[in-house]
């Protein structure tokens, strides 16, 4: 497969979408957030917490409850979205609560609940990976303890080319294989992985590869970032 | 939440004259507009009042219309308060304060006749525009109506009519001017706590206000709406006059904030 | 404008509509019931409380809490109202709380509950400002602790006339300006207030004016009411 | 609700024939029929027995047939409590005792053939027309299931039907007759509280029965629904006579109340 | 009425439908269960309880509280029924609830709750009594303490004829009467009693003895079923 | 749900490679499959694993098709825990669980085409069959996934078509031939707890699992979908000898299960 293949956008295959953008404290009212524009996806994270949990019984003794929820406005996409939850965005919160949950720590904050609010502003494919990048942004803002950051990308195929971060143009080409991924970093841990679309397992191999290095690009960015706020904080 | 020691602080400070970032009573902080803001929306704008952000966005869709008005467009404008917007919201069905919102807002724009809704109409009785108007609070800091009414007005002027093919279905990317805009309106809000009115309180001050009266201020000085909101009262007295000082303020957005 | 000019009820401008008529005690199992009529609308309201709050955790130590809701039946109207709230209910329920909030002496009562059920038997417009004279006469009925009652009504201008409590005919009229409104006699504060259509604020002025007389009509015909159930209740 | 004492002192006092009001056992209180009570309702009444208080409007609108009957009116029945019709009552979606009274009425309305369904067709297989029935309580004091069924009766019978122009819509204020009106049918409820079967109990009385048998009579006498409702049960040999009874006195109902 | 008719699938008039079939513990996860099937309705009824009451509010000190809930399974009937509660299957629920509140000694288990499920698997008339014999099986397979099972099912008339148990072709003639029914053997209790359908006095006289006789019938088989997984368990 | 102990003990056995009922650790429960277990359904099929109970049901009904694909019949999939089938599960809207499993399940049919939708087109741009698949967990011992997998494509090849009459209108008892199958899809599902990974657990291990990861097999040997469940993690270099493992046991299932 030729890495000469020039994307509909002017990418070359690895290259994200640009402008790939990741700008803190957006929310000002929030404890932390973020926001993540890669090409014209846009997503704002903003974390409440560590806080109460009510109603009471939802309190765990020993650690803290993560609670996440994506949501799409009703403008961010070309066919108004209905307000309110669908399918799609309750089982998309709930991929990314579960990837955030390996590595928030979360027993360092018991009885409480940590809220995690995702808005897609703008829609281009790729909202859920953008969305895990700027939730674990928001939390690093909001100084939670973490492990590590979470960098989210996919990666795919189109028209027989192994590219990253597609957009929706690509995502929508006949026979297009879309692959949302997140791992972290330090311990390699995949911890999102989803797949559209028909695929051998050879072209899975290079597809996640694509996808992971795509996540090292992010995460050099996730770190800058938060340096160029916090400046020593990660390095302690 | 601000603890009932602060509160007590902020509403002395005001019932003085007096507010938390040296502003006079009547003085906004910074407003900053920007139009366009959404790529997928047929119109679109973000308001900012100090920290205070909200995003409207416009969409369009062909419909058809209620029977009673075979020949008009439909309007239809809702708010939500992003659950990231303050530490008080939750996500959920819209709540009173949502409904308030987008009702307030809607009907500036709807009694203001701020769109020529017959030419918004397609096909007589059987096909029309649906405008719908959806209000965003990204981050409250107070004085949301009013942020919310520019950046409403702000996101109508900016919407471009998309084209329609034969069978009246969306060409992708092909558009057909602008919305028929009669008239600019904005809705401005006076605040009172005690004795004293005010304008643009900030997140702090808005929890000690007792009462806020919004008015629909339309380009040719007319007023088109008013609500008197939260629990607390205006001195009737007090209604004129500061229906008056709205007003002034209000023709003044017009020509600073939406053209 | 001319005084002489008759409506299309045969009113002048500055009458309520006939019959203007309050009845207490409509709901025997409600702790204060009122009903309301204005020409063809009619309003029922009636109250329960101080109660027991729940769940628990809405108590306020250290006043009661007011609720209220108003509700249109389905074949009030000319088209069916589906049953349930929806988003103008919801709104009106807030005003009418809003107001009530300024007389009911809610810290005699804390950590109890007060509901208000308005139902909107009949409509021919005008059917918040019915609902709010209705419910103060149903607190007062039900023995709560008040500054005052509320009076309530609405003003505007019909083919250019400055009118008193429109009828729904009046109020479809095209360029009408329908202005409901309400307010405290003892201390002359304004707690509804709310206006549609287009005015100057000299019109409004005079609307205002308007609808003020006409809510001391009421407030006597609300005092003579309470009068005649209680005898000398309001003049301790 | 009621204390524990008060209850058992009331079911002694039932179980020993006598009521609070000394009423015999199956004595009714007094019936107040009122009709038109719901101007912008096709038809209306309100039905009082003793401080019991329901009222039930019809609302008709031109809809499609379903797909099995295409040459037949519609009849769709809901009953609500009102808020403030008891202390037991909150505002919100139909709980499932609002469930069972409006199935119940309809029952009886349907199942009796009371309206002939295919007079109220239009054009077969497009338009035909639809009767709402809403209940509403208004004040429970007991035996809400008889004032339901003689409210609705009585409302249906007060219906003139909306005359409609060339394009069906409704012309206001015209009329075109009344419902095709085939039998009348009141629904009437025997209560049952130890070994004692008795009619008509107020709110406190109610508290303490343990079942209740609702049948539909209809006008020449047959049964057309039947319904067992409450946690306790009839003796298996006081059905039937308990049937007669209610006949009869079902066809004495509609003789005095169903005019 | 004569007792030769032949009904649409052969039965005589007092015959329940073939096969008429029970068969315990077939939620191996729940406390008890029971499958009831009449010729091609098939309704499922499992158990779990006596357990906690979530939330405490609604716990009763003197006994457990009941809770029912009937549901037909979309591909259950011929058109694919919407999946959730609808008012019918909420009307259903309550009436099997209070049928069994009959027999179930609630006040042998104080502060719990007792849950009964049932779950409609295939439609073809009766289900409700299908579900409500199911149900009184699956609680004695949880071994729940109970004054007696409660057996039941339909009759009713077609085309002239008392019947017993009818299927949906039967139930769907011009004229029939159908008539759930369900009692009590041991104290001749009628704890399940509707009909649809315009009858006589008469005949309501004879669907009823036609109905309890079935019901008879389906006592023995409710009592063998479980004399057979249980041995004496009936019979100390 | 089970003890913290029996958690801990059932958890130290499964990293020695050792299982509660003596299996493998890749080896599954019996495996019992039924099609045609619901007389009103187009399809259908139980499924038993171990004593984990799936049954999937076919609904076929004429629609109108999505605007954007005029030509293709519609799929729609939903999962429902019965609320019998675990102590876990309350009756109530559709949870996060109950969706993920629907929209996984619903990925693999689409995704690998399983259904040549455009030979359900009825009618262009008007009329397409829509395919309503319904699956429900009766009772839960593990491994609803791999379960309800294999009672969807068992329910879809036991499908046969109603017969339309000339009005597009569903003649009852007569049929139309079988679903245009063009591929065979099993979605199978790899659990992993700590560095153990294995198939199949039942309810008691499935509470001590880290993570799954469920890939949709094609019989040509494609993978059609991927997805990573559950709160836990797969390291990097498991993912693709995880998948060429479940390739394998996919395109056996297929031989065994789905023919």
């Amino acid at each position: 497969m030729s890495r000469k293949f020039i994307r509909n956008d002017g990418r070359k295959p690895e290259e994200l979408r640009r402008p790939y953008k990741i700008k803190l404290g957006v929310v000002p009212r929030a404890n932390g957030s973020a926001l993540v524009q890669s090409g014209k996806t846009i997503v704002m994270a903003a974390v409440y917490g560590p806080k109460k949990v009510i109603p009471k019984h939802l309190e765990d003794q020993e650690k803290a409850i993560l609670r996440c929820r994506y949501n799409m406005i009703t403008f961010s996409v070309k066919d108004r979205k209905k307000p309110g939850p669908d399918k799609r965005s309750a089982e998309i919160s709930k991929l990314i609560e579960n990837a955030l949950s390996n590595v928030v720590m979360l027993e360092e904050y018991p009885r409480t609940a940590i809220d995690i609010y995702l808005e897609v502003i703008q829609a281009d494919a790729g909202t859920r990976v953008a969305a895990l990048t700027a939730a674990s942004l928001a939390l690093a803002d909001a100084g939670i303890a973490m492990k590590d950051l979470i960098p989210s990308t996919a990666a795919g195929r189109v028209n027989g080319h192994i590219v990253l971060d597609l957009n929706k143009e690509e995502e929508d080409v006949e026979d297009a294989i879309d692959l949302p991924f997140a791992y972290i970093p330090s311990t390699k841990e995949v911890v999102l992985l989803q797949m559209d679309g028909i695929a051998d397992i050879e072209e899975i191999e290079e597809i996640i590869e694509m996808a992971k290095k795509g996540c090292d690009k992010i995460y050099e960015m996730q770190i800058k970032a938060i340096k160029e706020k916090y400046g020593s904080y990660l390095e302690e | 939440m601000i603890t009932h020691t602060a509160m007590e602080f902020i509403k002395k400070k005001l019932c003085e004259g007096e507010r938390l970032d040296d502003r006079k009573l009547k003085e906004y902080r910074e407003i900053v507009i920007e139009r366009g803001v959404g790529e997928n929306a047929e119109g679109s704008a973000r308001v900012k009042i100090g920290q205070t952000e909200v995003i409207a966005g416009i969409k369009m869709q062909v419909g058809e219309p209620f029977k009673d008005t075979p020949n008009e467009g439909i309007l239809i404008t809702s708010a939500e308060f992003m659950p990231f917007s303050s530490s008080e919201v939750e996500p959920g069905p819209p709540t009173v304060d949502e409904i308030e919102l987008g009702r307030v807002i809607d009907r500036g724009i709807r009694e203001g006749k701020v769109i020529d809704l017959e030419k918004l109409c397609i096909v007589e009785g059987e096909k029309v525009w649906t405008i719908f108007v959806d209000i965003y609070l990204v981050n409250d800091d107070g004085n949301m109506y009013d942020a919310s009414s520019l950046a409403v007005m702000n996101a109508l002027m900016d919407v471009k009519i998309p084209k329609l093919d034969e069978n009246y279905e969306i060409i992708e990317g092909e558009f057909n001017g602008k919305l028929p805009i009669r008239h600019k309106v904005v809705s401005l809000t006076a605040y009172k706590v005690g004795n004293v009115i005010f304008y643009d309180p900030n997140a702090k001050e808005e929890e000690v206000v007792d009462a806020r009266l919004t008015a629909g201020i339309r380009d040719d000085g007319k007023i088109v709406s008013l609500q008197k909101g939260m629990e607390g009262s205006f001195k009737y007295d007090e209604i004129i006059p500061t229906l008056r000082e709205l007003k002034e303020r209000g023709l003044e957005f017009i020509g600073k904030y939406v053209q």
